[in-house]
């Protein structure tokens, strides 16, 4: 029945109802419900109906995620970075890959992680020197990669290595899936300056890749990775979904809160890192003459960015849905997000005043403000700075002349830390 | 609530573009600015006649073509772009609005045809020396149908043939006037402005006579949502304004050398295109939000306006100042077209409000949403 | 009013500087900041004893060296710089300075040698659960030497043994007390804060016996002449740690390489720390100044104090976001020592008033200086 | 006697004193006492006893200004860009040209011009492509400068212009002193957008330098114009010198009262371009919470900004007096000047609110408030933009590393407008 039935969305939508209405159960085991959505192919409905999808064009998705909606029926997993694993390897990947890993990518029984930042190249991925040498049918891993999320309960990482240094830094790259629970692989948290660990170390001391775990073909991995960061960009990547707020009785929903619970655990700080301008929202209206003389100004002008911030993103999603072509409005919105959480940070400190000073349980909301104040710094860093968004920004939106290079010959050859 | 253009309005959009293209490129702004009236009748004309622009929401029975503010705002945009010289923000946006909000139908039924058309020039007179625009300012008598003060800072009301006039009636209730241009009491003098290619006039008016606009509503209420109105419209002249001077800039930064490589890849520049790139989107997702709640009379305009002007004002400013910057001394230039839409901008910064004004609005209306709500 | 430092004063910040290159290096700060004292009572007693730096503003009748607070501004900025946890800013700058203010000559002789020799801990407990500093802010009430009340952001008020306290009198003006730190009827409480090499403390009093210190002078004028004082040292420690940043983010991107570049050769970064060298300088400039002035004495004192503190505070927080920023990712890690100097400039940015409250105070102040001068 | 005196304070002192008794009478006629001056020396006693002054080093100098200024005497002629002339010749120039340039630099008979800008190249001097070329024993100039204060009314020009195209752009360049009164030299106005035309300029059409006119040597002249660059930055410029208000009577104040006018007749807006916070601290007092809300504090940081920005200043020369190396405080000011302008700018359009649109007798202050407005944006220009002015702070005062050149080969191959 795959990629036989015409594609309208009302025949979609009665498809997926009748499904669910056949299949759905609350009471179902979390794992098996999603070996069954693979199955029927309404996991991940715009994938290949040869790979647990059903051929569905991306426009139709919204239909299918509003009937599972409709009844709060559970879908595939999309905590971590393993969906990101299973676009990149769908794309690139050879059969026996998909075969290996993408049922479990959906399922959720399987973690992944990304394995491309390293403390040498952080703004300059690409000048990875993390290396992989061929020693018969396997690769030796070794090197250090840095702000890898959730390597600590890893089943397998997404490794971006170094195995060519004679040829430019973009070209010397290759992409493998690493099993991460070897002995070569050491995972160490790493602290940030707000106390919370969300990130880890990784290194590798002769850690050990099959040649099949090689993805697409030696010295295409800039390639494969931009694939995946390219999904990375779209939020594919799940890492600050919400758990349901109330789930509804029934033993699927326990499951799937306890997973989204325990991937979600590192990164309870996101929300205050954005800046938490609800909370600001919930006092606009009550402020008086009687505080700080540059607060109400100040809250205007968060206010104002955050507003305009969310309708220039809803002004891009609208064009995307009218298939008009992108304006500059996309790619607009990590960039206004930099100044949303400084500006929000400034607001939080002139209305806590000298509270501002104070954490934990003696600070203002038992310490968020204070988790707010020392968290905003990595808004304009995580992801990508704000100076290569404004790189970006100017050449790929404005057209502007790119700088000239200074790190276009061998690799061997470019200067680095 | 709309967050794209529909295909009517982006058509609308290029019709517009075009026509101003066409008739008002930067040599026709300079002569035009230097002349006493500041604008060219043909061209009005044709704006009027052919294109109907001074019609369009205006509705259809008092001679309009019915769009609503949204259309207006598009046209306001792009006029804003090329920095259209001619009387359209004072008598389509700003008059005819007024009539709209203040008259009865009878009153409309007479004024607005020959303003739809294009015939009859609106000046709306609000402020007076004190540069205030709210009721609180208004210190104009009437009385028998009589008006004495002066207001300043009317657009075009140099050229106008009828004056909208806001006073005060002797019990001290706001209320709006239609006042022949050539009434006996009536005085008029073009003022001295930073911003030549939009004209103001101080009008002097002693026992002049004047016309209630009495439309059964509250006079205060209405000075505010026309302001409202006028902001937003404002707001999205000053967007077309603020994208003109960024293309002009990332333009000029591509084609401009120095040391050996175009200004534009240094990232000084670059990374200040970026930036304001950024500040003129978000001002336009202000701009085209409030214009939105103008057209589907939503409750939360004026927060909306407030925003709108704000945001549009900073990013107008933002732009000017930063366009001369990159284009550097030549920027400076008279012959340079930059600082003709710097002086626009610095104009609209502060016409019926500063941003920082707006932002206390804002802040203010925040809290009597929530005490009423 | 001297714009260079004396030789004398350049000899005493290069002994201060290697002092505690030596004795306070971040390791030093990291480990210090997870105890419960938050400092080393040897490193203490070698600056009390061997330095002398507890005295130095301690006229030498009551057991001090007799400096200026211009040298006691030196040492703060060189403390602000290494980051020092110590109780010096709570018990030398604060302490010291507000017995100096309003004890009498009697209770100055029995309470600051011991004070200059850095044997006993002085707290001034001023601002309470409001968060204010000014003397509106006072609830503490003291009656019959009795107090009872809470303060709370007290400077170390946790290892002080003696505290200053700002009580308000049965007859409603502001007076300053003496309590013995392990009276009965204090209880102190350490409490959780952002900036670890800063400890603050709740101190509440419940019929606590206090002494009045009665120099002969209006208490309110004394608790705005100590919080003027109070703001100028804390200026000058916050431009040592601005200092300190800006090298460090300087530093790290001449070395940092990134797209086979150092990344302090692309402009953004150094357009960045050009920009941040400015606020830096300028800020450096307002500290000093009001240093001088409070050292001479100078009426314009508290309009000085005003700009010193609000120039130093926003020159410190913009270094510590742009060291951030400049360090990219690591800059954000616990391992790197940014994060220290960051906690301190968000700290210091609100202590005694924010930088908004600081500037609104610098024009209150130069109108009354227009109406009474 | 020149060079003989022991150079103590107290003995140039005396001996300016005595001189001065002696000679000055405020009824002379300016150039017979500008002759004398540069007879006695005592016009510009730094330079060399041999070209009109009297070796004296120049932490003396202050001493015989204090004592011209004690009696109001009048000094050598300081409007323009002559002394920048008088300067490069000393120090470039052959004796010929000194004998020929430099009485008449002191005693203003002659008016200067600097001819380095050009619209191809602003902040990139030395990229100048005006060309000289070698005609026998005279060279033919080509080419237009821009930016060109005072060349409507100038007799010589120090011109910078490319006599070779094959080696790397600062080696082309040779510096000339050319004649502006001959037929192969136009001079028209360059409006502003403020509507004064304070600058110039100058178009070049078969041109004629003689080869004596030519200074230092072929191919070293922007080595020369670094020296005419250093003086301009170290403020010997004298466009800035305001007239004499209230001059004593005397037929030679009148004479140099109106050298002064008609030399600053351009510049009336310079002190509007920085800003005018002068006119801001006269208000300051007197703002009430009645005006806009942001006032106060955007005024406050006006006030803060431009008197931290005098006391650095105040720091850079009290550290240069002490003979202490310079810090950082001396680069910065131009910078801060640009930053007080802009934010003075702001303050008074929130001043003015609705009638800052007004220009002209309808203005404020008579339009002086316009004039501002309009003016201000030429502070981060002129001068050396703001951009450029950061890249001299980063590299030279902090040592950061420079940004990879692209213009290092030979001139004719480097891309240029």
């Amino acid at each position: 029945m795959n990629g036989s039935t015409p594609n309208s969305p009302e025949s979609v939508r009665a498809e997926v109802r009748a499904w669910l209405a056949a299949n759905w159960d609350p009471e179902a085991d979390l794992v098996a419900w999603r070996n069954k959505l693979a199955d029927a192919g309404w996991g991940m409905p715009v994938w290949p109906s040869d790979w647990y999808g059903r051929d569905l064009p991306q426009a139709l998705a919204p239909v299918v995620d509003e009937e599972f909606a409709r009844i709060d029926a559970v879908g595939v997993a999309k905590t971590g970075i393993r969906l990101l694993a299973g676009w990149t390897l769908l794309e690139h990947g050879s059969d026996a890959q998909k075969e290996s890993y993408l049922r479990r990518v959906l399922t959720g029984e399987d973690v992944w992680c990304q394995l491309f930042s390293e403390p040498g190249s952080g703004s300059d991925l690409a000048g990875a020197t993390t290396r992989a040498d061929l020693d018969g049918d396997r690769w030796i891993v070794n090197g250090q990669k840095v702000w890898t999320t959730s390597a600590h309960h890893a089943d397998y990482g997404l490794l971006l290595a170094r195995t060519d240094w004679d040829v430019p830094k973009h070209q010397g790259l290759t992409y493998f899936v690493i099993d991460m629970r070897q002995p070569g692989v050491e995972v160490r948290p790493l602290r940030q300056m707000n106390g919370h660990a969300s990130f880890n170390q990784v290194f590798f001391t002769d850690a050990l890749v099959p040649s099949e775990n090689l993805v697409s073909k030696v010295g295409n991995g800039w390639q494969v990775a931009l694939t995946t960061l390219m999904y990375e960009r779209r939020g594919i990547s799940g890492s600050r979904a919400l758990p349901r707020t109330d789930p509804p009785p029934g033993q699927i929903y326990a499951q799937e809160r306890e997973e989204t619970l325990t991937a979600l655990e590192p990164y309870k700080w996101y929300p205050q890192r954005a800046g938490r301008v609800d909370l600001v929202e919930a006092r606009a209206g009550n402020l008086g003459d009687d505080v700080d003389p540059e607060l109400r100004q100040e809250v205007a002008k968060l206010l104002i960015l955050s507003r305009t911030a969310e309708w220039t993103a809803r002004r891009a999603r609208a064009a995307q849905e009218q298939g008009r072509p992108q304006g500059p409005e996309g790619s607009l919105g990590k960039l206004a997000g930099s100044e949303i959480a400084r500006q929000a940070s400034r607001v939080h400190t002139l209305l806590a005043g000298a509270d501002a000073m104070l954490a934990g349980a003696d600070g203002p909301l038992d310490g968020l403000i204070a988790e707010i104040l020392v968290s905003v710094p990595a808004t304009s860093i995580a992801g990508g700075t704000d100076e290569i968004q404004r790189n970006i920004i100017a050449e790929r939106v404005l057209g502007m002349p790119k700088e000239p290079r200074m790190d276009t010959g061998p690799f061997r050859d470019v200067k680095r830390n | 609530m709309q967050f794209a253009f529909t295909d009517e309005q982006e058509q609308l959009r290029s019709t517009v573009r075009r026509f101003l293209e066409d008739k008002s490129p930067p040599t026709e702004v300079r002569r035009l600015m230097e002349t006493e009236s500041g604008y060219d009748t043909e061209v009005w004309r044709q704006l009027s006649d052919e294109l109907g622009l001074t019609a369009v929401h205006i509705p259809e029975t008092f001679g309009g073509q019915g769009f609503s503010f949204a259309e207006l705002a598009i046209i306001a945009e792009e006029m804003g772009r090329s920095l259209f010289c001619g009387p359209y923000f004072s008598s389509t946006v700003l008059g005819a609005t007024a009539i709209m909000e203040t008259a009865s139908t009878a009153q409309k039924e007479e004024l607005l045809p020959a303003i739809a058309a294009g015939e009859r020039l609106v000046a709306l007179a609000i402020s007076e020396a004190s540069g205030r625009w709210d009721a609180d300012g208004i210190t104009c008598k009437v009385r028998d149908g009589k008006l004495t003060g002066t207001k300043r800072f009317v657009v075009d009301g140099h050229i106008a043939n009828l004056l909208i006039v806001v006073a005060r009636e002797p019990a001290g209730e706001i209320s709006f006037h239609a006042v022949s241009a050539d009434s006996p009491g009536v005085a008029r003098r073009r003022l001295e402005v930073i911003d030549p290619t939009r004209k103001l006039a101080q009008v002097d008016f002693d026992d002049a006579p004047a016309t209630r606009l009495d439309a059964d509503i509250d006079g205060e209420a209405a000075l505010s949502r026309i302001l409202d109105l006028a902001a937003v419209a404002l707001a999205n002249e000053m967007v077309g304004g603020a994208q003109w001077l960024l293309e002009s800039a990332v333009e000029y930064a591509g084609l401009r050398t120095q040391f050996g490589r175009a200004i534009g890849s240094f990232q000084a520049i670059k990374h200040k295109c970026a930036d304001l790139l950024l500040k003129v989107e978000l001002a336009k997702s202000a701009a085209y939000y409030a214009a939105d709640a103008a057209a589907a009379n939503d409750p939360e305009l004026p927060v909306l306006a407030c925003i709108a002007k704000s945001a549009a004002a900073d990013a107008y400013m933002r732009a000017a100042r930063d366009c001369i910057q990159i284009h550097g001394g030549i920027g400076f230039t008279w012959d340079n077209d930059t600082h003709l839409w710097f002086k626009r901008a610095k104009s609209s910064e502060v016409l019926f409000g500063t941003p920082s004004l707006y932002r206390e609005r804002m802040m203010t209306q925040i809290r009597d949403e929530r005490v009423y709500a």
